[in-house]
């Protein structure tokens, strides 16, 4: 059980690292980076690898941005499992991930409350 | 760094106090040994606790650490396992800590009253998982 | 002969007076705070968006630099201003509430120099008798349209650069004995190195300060030594040290008189990375710190040097190198002649 | 003078990004932000009818919120600055960027500027993760129809 907050610690630390390098020594910029790193994330779900790789690191594998990647996969790859080839295309439409609904509805709230400022 | 040094010495501690092994309650007259055993025999096990209530058997496993990247198919093989051994059961195994929580929460329950509702509800959670 | 781009302006045109604005960021952290004319404590001036701010910071100064000559604005022949946000709305909005007739300029961060080359032009023409020039920056609009929005966590590199707010606007007129005059300027090319990181601005600059630096040198037949000091408007500790290694590749004795406007601005505070920027760093300084020592004495005849990125989000976006440029203005103390 | 000396003359003199100390801030604070995460997910299988896996989509939920308001506090840009990558790669980041776009274009009213800008640094990561999701699932489709993997 305690061990899975080391892992989480850990796992989630090392993506954070990888996302570091690929800015500081394959000189990408923050936006690429990200993309990077989601697309990554897509295509370790397409072969498998992502979901024990959760299992193995809970949160430290959710939490980074990779899993973003997975969610809509494995979306994605749920609707294709059903249905076939058409799926692949319907399921699209179906898939969605917490973290988009969730930064909507936060963003419009934080655009109500708060003021950006200048300072360091 | 100082205070990352003293969380993990905090989560360190709190690892080595974690509880080991199998925990069983029958409240049927099914023989619960082969349970304990098909358990124990699965090497990457840390934890089980399980629950025989009428026709359900329950039980919520935790898998060593480096074990959790299987922890799927090691639940699957001992579910496998288990209905070779009593055919006549409903077998959920699950490796998911929510699964071991609720069992662990029937267990220490006193009276069998809520029992199969309780059961039919930890059942439809891990149904829920994709 | 006409050398290119170097001007001399035989009248001598006259600064006669100067003002500066600066926000509430530049009033705790900058080492220029107290020459400041105004300091606002609201960042946007009380006014509800960041461009309104900026408006108000600009429109303080001119009235500063008016009040300062004992002028209104319907004596002033000629407003040229600019700044960096988009279409250079703030000075277009400053120049439609002061109802002067109006020329915009944009030479990004060298604006500040450019705007005063050309009102000693119009003086030195006779062809006007007052000029307001001047440039400005506000932090928050520049940052959100060059950059990212403000609150938006992005990792600043150690060659990056804070857009100041402040405003500079300086009153230009014929020439009047015991003022500070200009004497003479260069206008520089557009020169571009490759250079493709807008956040290592100083970098990009660089090359261009030192090509007008050594145009003016030649042009003028002046050595560094002529100036008390060589003030260069934004390049930063990082732009500034390559400035210098550059200046002594090109055969200058020392530069020992070299100084940067906005490697000082907020002095070395490591917050601010490689230092200040924006067009309003060059004009600050320039408008406060060096007029005041040149009023005092302690400056006989100085060059300012402002240095401008020409580049837009768009360009850097399709991969184009930043082009920068610097323009280069004399000014020296005239002495009062006993006759 | 050539571009290329130059750039050789800019590589040698202007500070190179401390990689090592870069990389150490990423993954303390990635990693602490994980953490903070797992809590959170405990919290949700405790108390709530959530398992490991379904409880990442409330975990998830709930650090945007946390990034919100850190973002409208001004305290998100520095943490950013301090961890880099560490800060910018967990979904925080991505609530981060779509917070503090949307509070940056509040001034151009709550259609054109909220609702047109919120994802003008967000909306690459969406788009190229809708897109990856639905390539990934194609060619896995296609391979599993001629057999050569299984679901």
């Amino acid at each position: 059980m305690i061990s899975i907050y080391i892992t989480a610690f850990i796992v989630g630390g090392l993506i954070c690292v990888i996302g570091q390098l690929l800015m500081d020594v394959a000189k990408l910029t923050p936006a690429h980076t990200l993309v990077s790193l989601v697309v990554a994330g897509s295509v370790l779900d397409g072969i498998g690898w992502y979901e024990p790789f959760i299992d193995f690191a809970g949160a430290g594998a959710t939490i980074p941005i990779t899993s973003f990647g997975n969610a809509l996969t494995h979306g994605a790859m749920a609707e294709a499992e059903k249905h076939g080839l058409i799926g692949v295309v319907t399921g699209m439409f179906e898939v969605t991930s917490s973290g988009i609904s969730a930064a909507i509805i936060f963003g419009l709230i934080g655009a109500l409350l708060f003021t950006s400022k200048g300072n360091v | 760094m100082k205070k990352l040094s003293i969380l993990l010495i905090i989560l360190g501690l709190l690892t080595g106090c974690s509880e080991k092994g199998t925990y069983i309650k029958n409240t049927t007259s099914q023989d619960e040994n082969s349970v304990e055993k098909v358990i124990m025999n699965n090497e990457h096990v840390k934890l089980a606790k399980v629950l025989l209530f009428e026709d359900e058997l329950l039980a919520g496993i935790r898998v060593n650490t480096f074990s959790r990247f299987q922890k799927k198919s090691i639940a699957t093989d001992i579910k496998k396992k288990l209905e070779k051994e009593y055919p006549d059961l409903k077998i959920t195994v699950s490796a998911d800590s929510k699964i071991l929580l609720e069992t662990e929460k029937l267990i220490r329950k006193k009276g069998e009253k809520d029992y199969q509702k309780k059961i039919d509800k930890i059942k439809s959670i891990e149904k829920e998982q994709t | 002969m006409v050398k290119r781009g170097v001007l001399t302006f035989h009248s001598k045109p006259s600064i006669y007076a100067t003002g500066v604005t600066a926000g509430p960021l530049e009033n705790k952290k900058s080492v220029f705070a107290q020459q400041f004319d105004k300091l606002y404590e609201d960042e946007r001036c009380d006014l509800p968006t960041n461009e309104d701010g900026h408006k108000q910071l600009m429109y303080d100064a001119v009235l500063i630099a008016l009040s300062k000559a004992k002028k209104q604005p319907e004596k002033i022949d000629f407003f040229l201003t600019g700044d960096l946000v988009n279409q250079m709305t703030p000075s277009n909005f400053t120049a439609h509430a002061l109802a002067i007739p109006y020329i915009g300029l944009f030479s990004a961060c060298a604006t500040s120099v450019s705007s005063m080359i050309t009102a000693a032009l119009l003086a030195d023409a006779k062809q006007a008798n007052w000029i307001m020039a001047g440039s400005s920056s506000q932090h928050n609009a520049i940052e959100r349209q060059f950059r990212y929005p403000l609150e938006y966590g992005s990792q600043k590199k150690a060659t990056a650069q804070w857009t100041v707010t402040a405003a500079g606007a300086v009153l230009i007129g014929q020439h009047k004995q015991g003022t500070p005059v200009i004497t003479c300027a260069t206008v520089g090319k557009v020169i571009d190195m490759g250079m493709t990181d807008p956040l290592n601005m100083g970098s990009a600059m660089a090359p261009a300060a030192c090509d007008t630096l050594m145009n003016h040198l030649t042009g003028h037949d002046r050595t560094i030594d002529d100036y008390d000091t060589i003030i260069t408007g934004d390049l930063g500790s990082n732009g500034f040290k390559i400035l210098k290694a550059l200046a002594n590749e090109n055969g200058l004795p020392h530069t020992k008189n070299f100084r940067d406007a906005g490697e000082e601005f907020y002095g070395n505070d490591p917050s601010f990375k490689a230092g200040a920027s924006g067009s309003g760093c060059s004009a600050a300084v320039f408008l406060s710190d060096v007029y005041q020592k040149m009023l005092t004495g302690e400056y006989k005849r100085v060059l300012l040097l402002a240095t401008g990125a020409l580049l837009s989000p768009l360009s850097f976006q399709q991969g184009d190198t930043i082009p920068c440029i610097a323009h280069a203005i004399e000014l020296s103390m005239d002495e009062v002649t006993a006759e | 003078m050539q571009q290329e000396k130059y750039a050789q003359i800019e590589k040698e003199l202007s500070p190179k990004p401390p990689i090592l100390k870069n990389v150490i801030r990423a993954f303390l604070t990635g990693g602490l932000i994980c953490l903070v995460g797992q809590f959170i997910a405990l919290f949700y299988i405790t108390y709530f009818d959530f398992t490991e896996r379904t409880a990442s989509n409330p975990t998830v939920a709930t650090m945007i919120f946390i990034a919100m308001l850190l973002t409208g506090f001004g305290l998100y840009k520095k943490i950013s600055q301090f961890g880099g990558a560490g800060a910018a790669v967990p979904i925080t980041g991505f609530g981060n960027a779509v917070v503090s776009a949307a509070i940056e274009h509040k001034s151009e009213g709550y259609v054109l500027g909220v609702g047109g800008n919120m994802f003008k640094l967000a909306g690459s990561v969406i788009l190229f993760g809708v897109f990856s999701a639905f390539v990934v699932a194609l060619i896995k489709t296609i391979l599993v129809k001629f057999g050569v993997v299984s679901w």
